[in-house]
């Protein structure tokens, strides 16, 4: 009985001065936010995530290159609770969604070769121009659906890829992967969008797509705010601006210009 | 937090010390036991190969030749002699078997204390009814798998470890007809 | 003119010889080896030919159609790793036995890692060696060859392959005899017990360098294998001629053949770089050597080619050859 | 010269046999035809356009100026009206600005080059792009900022079916020479190898010919594709390496194509602009050909110069069968880079069923760049751009041979071909990124 | 929510499962069910003891020593544990060996102590300490239960094939632990994607 | 001999990891990448050299000689957790280059059954110092070799195409499962 409180004690003692020293003697400073990650981790040092123990997750977590939710023993709550220290949440006023600027599909554009070879957008747009006629097209091979790692993008019937506004988180990864630049982020609440982006002259565009915009400037003149602006054959709405009247999509000849919140949300 | 360097040396000793107390409390309530455990651990070797015996042999032997004879007493009558002997000819090295004989060396049971054999093949020498096969026979009964013309049966597909177990066996009869059976030598 | 031309990366034009096809040259390369075993053990081995293909097949497909994935079967690889599997097997293994190794090999080692080309370790020889452990007594009981030819009947006697048949005397007497060794020409031409398809060392061989010979598969692992296991077991013959059996009888008997030309090429679970593959051949020799010497097994070449196939990606990432114009100044 | 081999590389079937011995013949220009000349048919950037629609132009004209250093200037292959300037039909970009001109004088008299400040201007008014297919502006390799002693004449024209080469060294022979040995001694080099692969007999011999007479040197290459691709050929004729993600003048060497050399020849000599290059038309042709044709010529004409399609076509290639680029209408111009037409039925067409990489290590054979092709394949279907980098994907030359030997069909060159673009970008953040 | 600490380790944020911790005994002791069953009764007693002492002390524990004293706290569980076992089911004690000390550096153990015992009270503790034990146990039952079904054809010692039945030794050996925990993770994740796809996804 | 053969015992045959089960969770969590593996593998040799010899000694100077051997766990345990943490420290502070590959794993390997299994080994096979020196070494270098064997095929399996619901841990079950198979070849090369 005795012999042992003893031994204990005195390991237990030597171990608390040896890591008292330790601790004074050789302490490090460090980066504050790497500490207090290390704080929230659970410390188990499990090696769960992949790098070796808590403090290098901690690391990694705050130089970017883990992400918050990456400890699998902290679970979700623990996910939550370092993303909203990292800031990671950022929020802005309106939520942004992902817009698709195309509608040249199957029924629309025209196709113009036969394609074998990756499925992926970046090498049809390599080869003769893409896949349609239109160069400025969608080539409807889904890169953007790839990028996406919220499930807020799939293809729609006619080869367009469609957003599901409620997933998207705007994370802007499609706008990156869309080798014809044709993603945008725009606020949710202004749904009047040109769905063209070709800024090929009208009789070229018309040759090429039964839906794009021809550069007619009727849009233009009709809008009662002024909120649309024509350049190189092509419309651009200005959100900011934007009442949500729905003239411009009335006049459009082509119906180039589309009222996204009355798409249809179907595979 | 704002800790005293020595908060962390007193804090630490402090659960240590507390914990040795609880264990050491729980250990003197349980050593007794464990010991036991591990007496009868051995002794369940010794009941197989010299059923009924109700003295100690495990403290109740003889050494001859640096080996261990056990001695099995009914009411204290002598009645049988167990020994642990090796063949190193096991497929994946000794095979460690304890062999009990009645006084005029038949053999009361066979136990295999420890073997390394292919599971499926070779450590079907564990089996009761092969290990059974063995009851009531002697130094004399030509203990040797059938492939080398005994009477014992070898596996299809595993003949060397029942021959290395009939080997140890052989052994241990060998030795104890010579040290034990038939009153002191 | 065609409604729409087509339109692909270039180049334009490919090498006839295409994956089904590769498949279908070692498929030919294994022929004699089968017909000799078909020759020695007749209707046994034709039941374990078709059950271990049929199966093998259709694990692949049925995997295949179970997680919705595009289907590879024409590849071929499934009928190939199905005559392997079989080859490596007893003749006359019951059907269950094969079903189960037709299950390891095709989904547990090669179909969850995702197909042809993507899994590490040999199907063949997992499903191989994972039965070999989980059912000893079946997978070890060889029963003896007799010829069609003969006209014996085939619930022949149950013996032990040379290999074993040395490892148990070396247990049993401390030293190999003479006697128990079959002579090489049974050995040559796989006339002693053992797996169905590896033992004609002659017929693998012949199949061997015509894969060679269609530039199937490149010299580099079966010499380097090979060669190691003569090196080696002649050095250990010389020095201990009572326990061993002389090298050449080394390089016929048991899998080695088999697996040096057919098994440790895989391709896919062998490096695929020249210098890679001369140290691949040359682990896969010294791992059969020890275990077929040291270890508890009689043979070691299944087990010798998993261990090197776990070796490969670290060998492929260190051979990895010199970018054109790399580091010169 | 000795021949001193580089690794890797493959041996298609050369199907050359159809116009190797052929004379070239010459498309005649019909009144009323209209030709379509692309305004970017050279690396680098588009030329600036100088003419406006209705206007008349003559052979020879300029119609747009190099815009920027890498650049050179285009004209008017025709004499006749602009028709149009917009766009027209480009194998890499789809549709491109260009220049429509109908034909209102079948004549080849061809307006003169004025007399240029300095050689390289020349080259550079006569709008020569380099001819062995990477159409690289000529006058640009031909002011290098380092030390060169050596200039490579590139007759190795390795790639299946085309002969327009072979041709040029044949009927040409002695232009080629005089082109060269101008470049020679314009840029004061030391040597003139003239490099060609031994399958082309009769132009080896018709270069052995000329040999004393100009003191150049001739190597007879083996006949291994990508025997032509630039470092290779550097490598197996001087035995020198250009290191990793350098240029040949690293090395103190210029290669150029024999066409090129003509060009060049025809240029200073003659004071003739390029409007106009040699084109094999082969394949599923009823006449296969050697034609010179005038840049901007839509393919159809030569086709049916050639006697028209045998049977129905699949895919229409310009260029050679391992580097040319599919194209989707008849209506594609020749370009400066144009040196073959390549017509597939579909049962010439190989099967293209995929398979997944078995890692039987033939493209890692084949790659004369030294790269591992299947490790960078998955890379690729990852889009692990970071990895590729690392992997060395830059300096692949997408010559194809990958592709080729490939029994599983991957796509690999075409991967690396779309990936290089992204990793480019990577390699430029991290350029910046070391630089602060 | 009280709830939730207790359901969470059983399915949701199993041990095994999902946070792949407690690997070496989960694999080294279940070649049967009750092997399992022992061994996750063993651990979920050493994190209930833990679990409850941490959250009562807590506060009095200076950051840099709190894994030493943690450590010690669970050790002392531990030991209690090992003896206690020795004595009273001294054959269970022999199969699991090794393992029972080495509860200590059960990371499952020592991340409950850190993650949530010492940031929850007392109650919480206790249930989260149930619900993660009951949960390992749950993992090391079902993965002894399907080695020894298929190792030795029986399951908590019931045979139930007969004896012609041929059982898969591998199955009892390393390699068939393995390969089982893998195949069983594969249902896992199964199941619990088709459980978020059911709850409208996440 | 004797000591070379439980060297290569303890290496191949009882491979810590593939035979024995132990240091299984880092070896599942740190095998991402063979360059991490490396690293860990080191850490691990160092880490366990110095608390198998420590405890080894606590063992018999200590606890042997009073009779404490129930102690044994709680001990080992807190003489190792103590040590590594104080070496840990003197790392990071003395030699940063150091500390980068091989420090950062020491947290991890402290709580980590290979160790404590390791010490706790070495004193129920009654191993001599010196033998109890070759079994640690050959233990550590077998848990390196499994694990970066392991590290190099994953970083593989990572670019392969698996079917959705084997991808991550499940696979890796399945490689290690088979890794273990190939090593079971090894069996009855030490007897
Ligand atoms: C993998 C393997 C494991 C074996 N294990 C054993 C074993 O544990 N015990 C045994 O007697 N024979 C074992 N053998 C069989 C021996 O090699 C030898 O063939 C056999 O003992 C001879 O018996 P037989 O004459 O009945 O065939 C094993 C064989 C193999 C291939
Ligand atoms: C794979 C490959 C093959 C090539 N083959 C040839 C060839 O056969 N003949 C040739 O003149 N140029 C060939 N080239 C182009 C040369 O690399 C080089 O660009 C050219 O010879 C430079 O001359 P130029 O500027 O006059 O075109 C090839 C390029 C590549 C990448
Ligand atoms: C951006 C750029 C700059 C170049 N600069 C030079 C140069 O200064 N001197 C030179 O000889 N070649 C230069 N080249 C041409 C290359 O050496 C090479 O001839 C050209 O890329 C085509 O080669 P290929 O046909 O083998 O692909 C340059 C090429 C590029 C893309
Ligand atoms: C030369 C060569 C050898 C092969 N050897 C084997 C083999 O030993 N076992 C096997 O299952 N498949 C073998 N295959 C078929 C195929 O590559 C194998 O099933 C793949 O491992 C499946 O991904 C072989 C293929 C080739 C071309
Ligand atoms: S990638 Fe990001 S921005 Fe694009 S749809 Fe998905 S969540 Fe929205
Ligand atoms: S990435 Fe761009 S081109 Fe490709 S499918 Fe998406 S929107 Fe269309
Ligand atoms: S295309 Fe690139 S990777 Fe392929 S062989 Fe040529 S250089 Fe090598
Ligand atoms: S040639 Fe094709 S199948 Fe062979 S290794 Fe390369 S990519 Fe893979
Ligand atoms: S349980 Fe052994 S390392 Fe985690």
């Amino acid at each position: 009985m005795i012999g042992s409180v003893i031994t204990l004690a005195v390991v237990g003692f030597l171990a608390g001065l040896g890591l008292m020293y330790a601790s004074k003697k050789f302490h490090v400073v460090k980066d504050e936010r790497i500490e207090k990650i290390n704080e929230m981790l659970p410390s188990a040092n499990c090696g769960g995530c992949g790098l070796p123990g808590c403090m290098a997750l901690a690391e990694a977590i705050v130089s970017g290159k883990a992400a918050p939710d990456a400890c699998p023993v902290g679970g979700v709550d623990l996910a939550k609770q370092i993303a909203v220290f990292m800031g990671m949440e950022v929020n802005t006023g309106v939520k942004k969604v992902a817009r698709v600027r195309c509608n040249g599909g199957k029924e629309n554009g025209t196709v113009k070769y036969d394609y074998y070879g990756p499925r992926d957008c970046n090498s049809v747009t390599l080869l003769a121009g893409g896949s349609k006629v239109c160069t400025f097209a969608c080539v409807g091979e889904g890169s953007c659906i790839k990028s996406c790692g919220f499930d807020a993008m799939y293809m729609g019937e006619d080869g367009i890829p469609r957003v599901k506004p409620d997933n998207c988180t705007s994370c802007g990864k499609c706008v990156t992967a869309c080798p014809r630049k044709l993603i945008e982020l725009v606020p949710e609440d202004k749904p009047f969008i040109v769905s063209c982006r070709s800024k090929d002259k009208g009789p070229d565009v018309k040759k090429a797509c039964k839906v794009g915009c021809i550069g007619c400037k009727m849009c233009e003149k009709k809008c009662p705010v002024g909120a649309i602006d024509v350049d190189s054959f092509l419309a651009v709405i200005d959100p900011d601006p934007c009442t949500n009247c729905g003239t411009c999509e009335e006049v459009c000849p082509t119906k180039a210009i589309r009222n996204f919140h009355n798409l249809k949300i179907k595979a | 937090m704002k800790d005293s360097p020595f908060k962390m040396v007193i804090v630490l000793t402090i659960i240590t010390v507390i914990s040795a107390l609880i264990l050491a409390t729980v250990h003197s309530g349980t050593k007794d036991m464990i010991t036991e455990n591990y007496r009868q651990d051995f002794l369940k070797g010794l009941k197989v190969v010299m059923p009924g015996f109700d003295n100690e042999p495990d403290v109740d032997f003889k050494v001859m030749k640096d080996k261990k004879i056990y001695i099995g007493k009914k009411a204290g009558v002598t009645f049988g002699y167990a020994v642990q002997t090796v063949s190193p000819k096991g497929y994946s090295g000794d095979i460690v078997v304890l062999v009990g004989v009645d006084t005029e060396g038949k053999i009361l049971g066979i136990e295999i204390i420890k073997h390394a054999e292919t599971p499926g093949l070779g450590n079907k020498i564990e089996n009761k009814t092969w290990k059974d096969t063995f009851l009531g026979l002697d130094k004399d009964s030509n203990i040797a798998v059938k492939k080398d013309g005994g009477n014992i049966d070898e596996f299809s597909g595993a003949t060397i470890s029942p021959r290395a177990v009939c080997e140890a066996v052989n052994e241990g009869l060998d030795f104890l007809s010579r040290y034990a059976v038939g009153g002191e030598k | 003119m065609a409604d729409k031309l087509l339109v692909t990366f270039s180049p334009h034009d490919r090498d006839p010889l295409t994956t089904n096809k590769v498949m279908l040259i070692v498929i030919m390369a294994l022929m004699p080896s089968i017909l000799a075993s078909v020759y020695f053990y007749g209707s046994y081995a034709v039941n374990g030919y078709i059950f271990t293909v049929a199966f093998c097949v259709g694990f692949e497909r049925l995997f295949d159609y179970i997680s919705g994935r595009k289907t590879y079967i024409k590849d071929n690889s499934a009928l190939l790793t199905g005559l392997l599997l079989a080859m490596n097997m007893p003749a006359g293994a019951p059907w269950w036995i094969m079903l189960i190794c037709s299950f390891v090999a095709i989904i547990v080692s090669k179909a969850v890692f995702g197909g042809l080309g993507q899994n590490p370790f040999n199907p063949a020889l997992v499903g191989r060696i994972f039965l070999l452990i989980a059912w000893p007594a079946q997978m070890t009981s060889w029963i003896e060859p007799t010829t069609v030819a003969k006209g014996l009947t085939f619930d022949a006697i149950s013996t032990a392959t040379p290999l074993g048949t040395m490892k148990a005397d070396i247990l049993s007497t401390g030293k190999v005899i003479a006697e128990n060794i079959a002579p090489i020409s049974d050995q040559l031409i796989g006339n002693v017990s053992g797996c169905m398809g590896g033992d004609s060392a002659i017929f693998v061989l012949l199949g061997g360098l015509f894969l060679m010979q269609q530039r199937v598969i490149s010299w580099h692992i079966p010499v380097s294998f090979l060669g190691t296991v003569f090196a080696l077991t002649g050095i250990y013959w010389l020095a201990f001629p009572e326990v061993s059996m002389n090298p050449v009888l080394h390089l016929l008997s048991g899998g080695v053949m088999l697996g040096a030309f057919f098994m440790a090429t895989d391709y896919v679970t062998s490096p695929m770089i020249k210098k890679g593959q001369l140290i691949f051949g040359f682990g896969c020799g010294l791992l059969t050597v020890v275990i077929r010497l040291f270890g508890s097994y009689p043979e070691g070449v299944g087990f010798a080619i998993l261990i090197m196939n776990a070796f490969v990606p670290i060998i492929d990432n260190y051979m990895r050859p010199k970018s054109f114009g790399e580091g010169v100044e | 010269m000795p021949y001193f081999g580089f690794k890797g590389g493959i041996h298609p079937k050369y199907n050359k046999s159809a116009t190797q011995s052929k004379t070239t013949v010459t498309l005649p220009v019909e009144i009323g035809e209209v030709v379509h000349i692309p305004l970017s048919q050279h690396i680098g950037a588009p030329a600036k356009v100088l003419v406006k629609k209705n206007q008349q132009v003559r052979v020879g004209e300029p119609i747009g100026e190099a815009a920027g250093f890498i650049s050179t200037t285009i004209h008017s292959s025709v004499t006749g009206k602009v028709v149009a300037v917009g766009t027209v039909e480009h194998p890499v970009g789809g549709r491109v600005p260009g220049v429509s001109i109908q034909v209102e004088d079948a004549t080849n008299d061809y307006i003169r080059l004025e007399k240029a400040g300095s050689f390289q201007k020349g080259v550079m008014a006569a709008g020569i792009a380099g001819m062995g297919g990477a159409t690289f502006p000529s006058h640009v390799k031909l002011s290098p900022p380092k030390d060169i002693d050596a200039l490579l004449i590139n007759g190795a024209e390795c790639e299946p079916y085309l002969t327009c080469d072979h041709r040029v060294m044949v009927e040409r022979t002695e232009d080629i020479i005089k082109g060269s040995v101008i470049i020679k001694e314009k840029l004061d080099l030391e040597k003139l190898i003239i490099c060609v692969e031994k399958n082309k007999p009769d132009a080896i011999e018709a270069f052995k010919k000329f040999e004393s007479t100009y003191g150049f040197e001739l190597v007879e290459l083996e006949v291994k594709y990508p025997q032509g691709g630039e470092k290779q050929l550097i490598k197996a004729a001087l035995d020198r390496v250009v290191p990793e993600g350098k240029l040949p003048m690293e090395v103190g060497v210029i290669v150029h194509n024999v066409g090129t050399a003509v060009a060049i020849y025809d240029s200073v000599e003659h004071g003739k602009p390029m409007y106009e290059r040699i084109v094999t038309v082969t394949g599923a042709v009823k006449e296969p050909k050697n034609i010179m044709v005038r840049i901007g010529t839509p393919i159809s004409k030569l086709i049916e110069y050639c006697g028209g399609f045998v049977g129905t076509p699949r895919k229409i290639v310009m260029g050679g069968p391992m580097m040319g680029l599919a194209v989707t209408s008849l209506d594609t111009p020749v370009m400066k880079g144009t040196s073959g037409i390549l017509i597939y039925k579909e049962e010439d067409l190989p099967n293209l069923n995929q398979y997944k990489c078995m890692r039987c290590g033939r493209c890692v054979e084949t790659c004369p760049m030294g790269l591992v092709p299947s490790a960078m394949d998955r890379f690729v279907v990852k889009e692990l751009y970071e990895e590729l980098a690392d992997w060395h994907v830059m300096n692949c030359i997408e010559c194809g041979c990958c592709s080729y030997t490939c029994p599983s069909r991957r796509t690999l060159a075409g991967g690396f071909k779309t990936s290089k673009r992204l990793v480019a970008g990577i390699l430029r953040a991290r350029e910046e990124k070391k630089n602060g | 929510m009280r709830l939730k600490a207790f359901t969470s380790g059983i399915f949701g944020n199993n041990p095994v499962m999902k946070q792949v911790l407690g690997l070496c005994p989960a694999l080294a002791v279940t070649t049967s069910a009750i092997n399992g069953i022992a061994m996750g009764l063993a651990t979920t007693a050493v994190l209930i003891g833990s679990n409850t002492v941490v959250s009562l002390v807590k506060n009095l524990i200076p950051a840099k020593v709190r894994i030493p004293a943690y450590i010690v706290i669970i050790a002392s569980f531990v030991t209690v544990v090992d003896l206690v076992m020795n004595a009273y089911v001294h054959d269970l004690h022999k199969v699991l060996g090794l393992f029972i000390p080495l509860i200590v550096v059960n990371c499952v153990v020592l991340g409950r102590a850190e993650s949530f015992a010492s940031k929850n009270g007392l109650l919480d503790s206790i249930l989260d300490a149930l619900g993660t034990g009951f949960g390992f146990t749950l993992a090391l039952m079902i993965l002894g239960g399907v080695r020894e079904i298929m190792g030795n054809g029986s399951v908590f010692g019931f045979d139930l094939f007969g004896p012609s039945f041929e059982p898969s030794i591998v199955m009892i050996l390393p390699p068939g632990a393995f390969i089982a925990l893998g195949f069983l993770m594969m249902g896992y994740k199964y199941v619990e994607e088709h459980k978020r796809v059911k709850r409208g996804g996440e | 001999m004797d000591l070379i053969l439980l060297f290569v015992g303890a290496v191949l045959v009882n491979n810590l990891v593939l035979a024995r089960f132990l240091g299984i969770c880092p070896f599942f969590g740190v095998s991402k990448k063979v360059e991490t593996a490396i690293g860990m593998s080191l850490a691990v040799t160092f880490v366990m050299a110095v608390a198998s010899i420590i405890t080894w000694i606590v063992q018999y100077a200590v606890l042997e000689k009073f009779g404490l051997q129930y102690l044994q766990t709680i001990v080992f345990i807190l003489v190792i957790a103590s040590l590594v943490q104080f070496v840990e420290m003197v790392i990071e502070k003395t030699s940063p280059d150091l500390y980068q590959s091989l420090g950062i794993f020491l947290p991890l390997i402290t709580t980590n059954c290979a160790i404590l299994g390791a010490a706790i080994i070495n004193i129920q096979s009654g191993f001599s110092f010196v033998e109890m020196l070759v079994f640690t070494i050959g233990s550590a270098l077998g848990f390196g070799l499994a694990l970066v064997l392991f590290a190099g095929i994953r970083e593989r399996i990572e670019l392969s195409d698996i079917p959705y619901y084997f991808r991550g841990m499940p696979i890796a079950f399945i490689t290690a499962g088979i890794l273990a198979l190939a090593f079971m070849g090894f069996s009855g090369l030490v007897k």
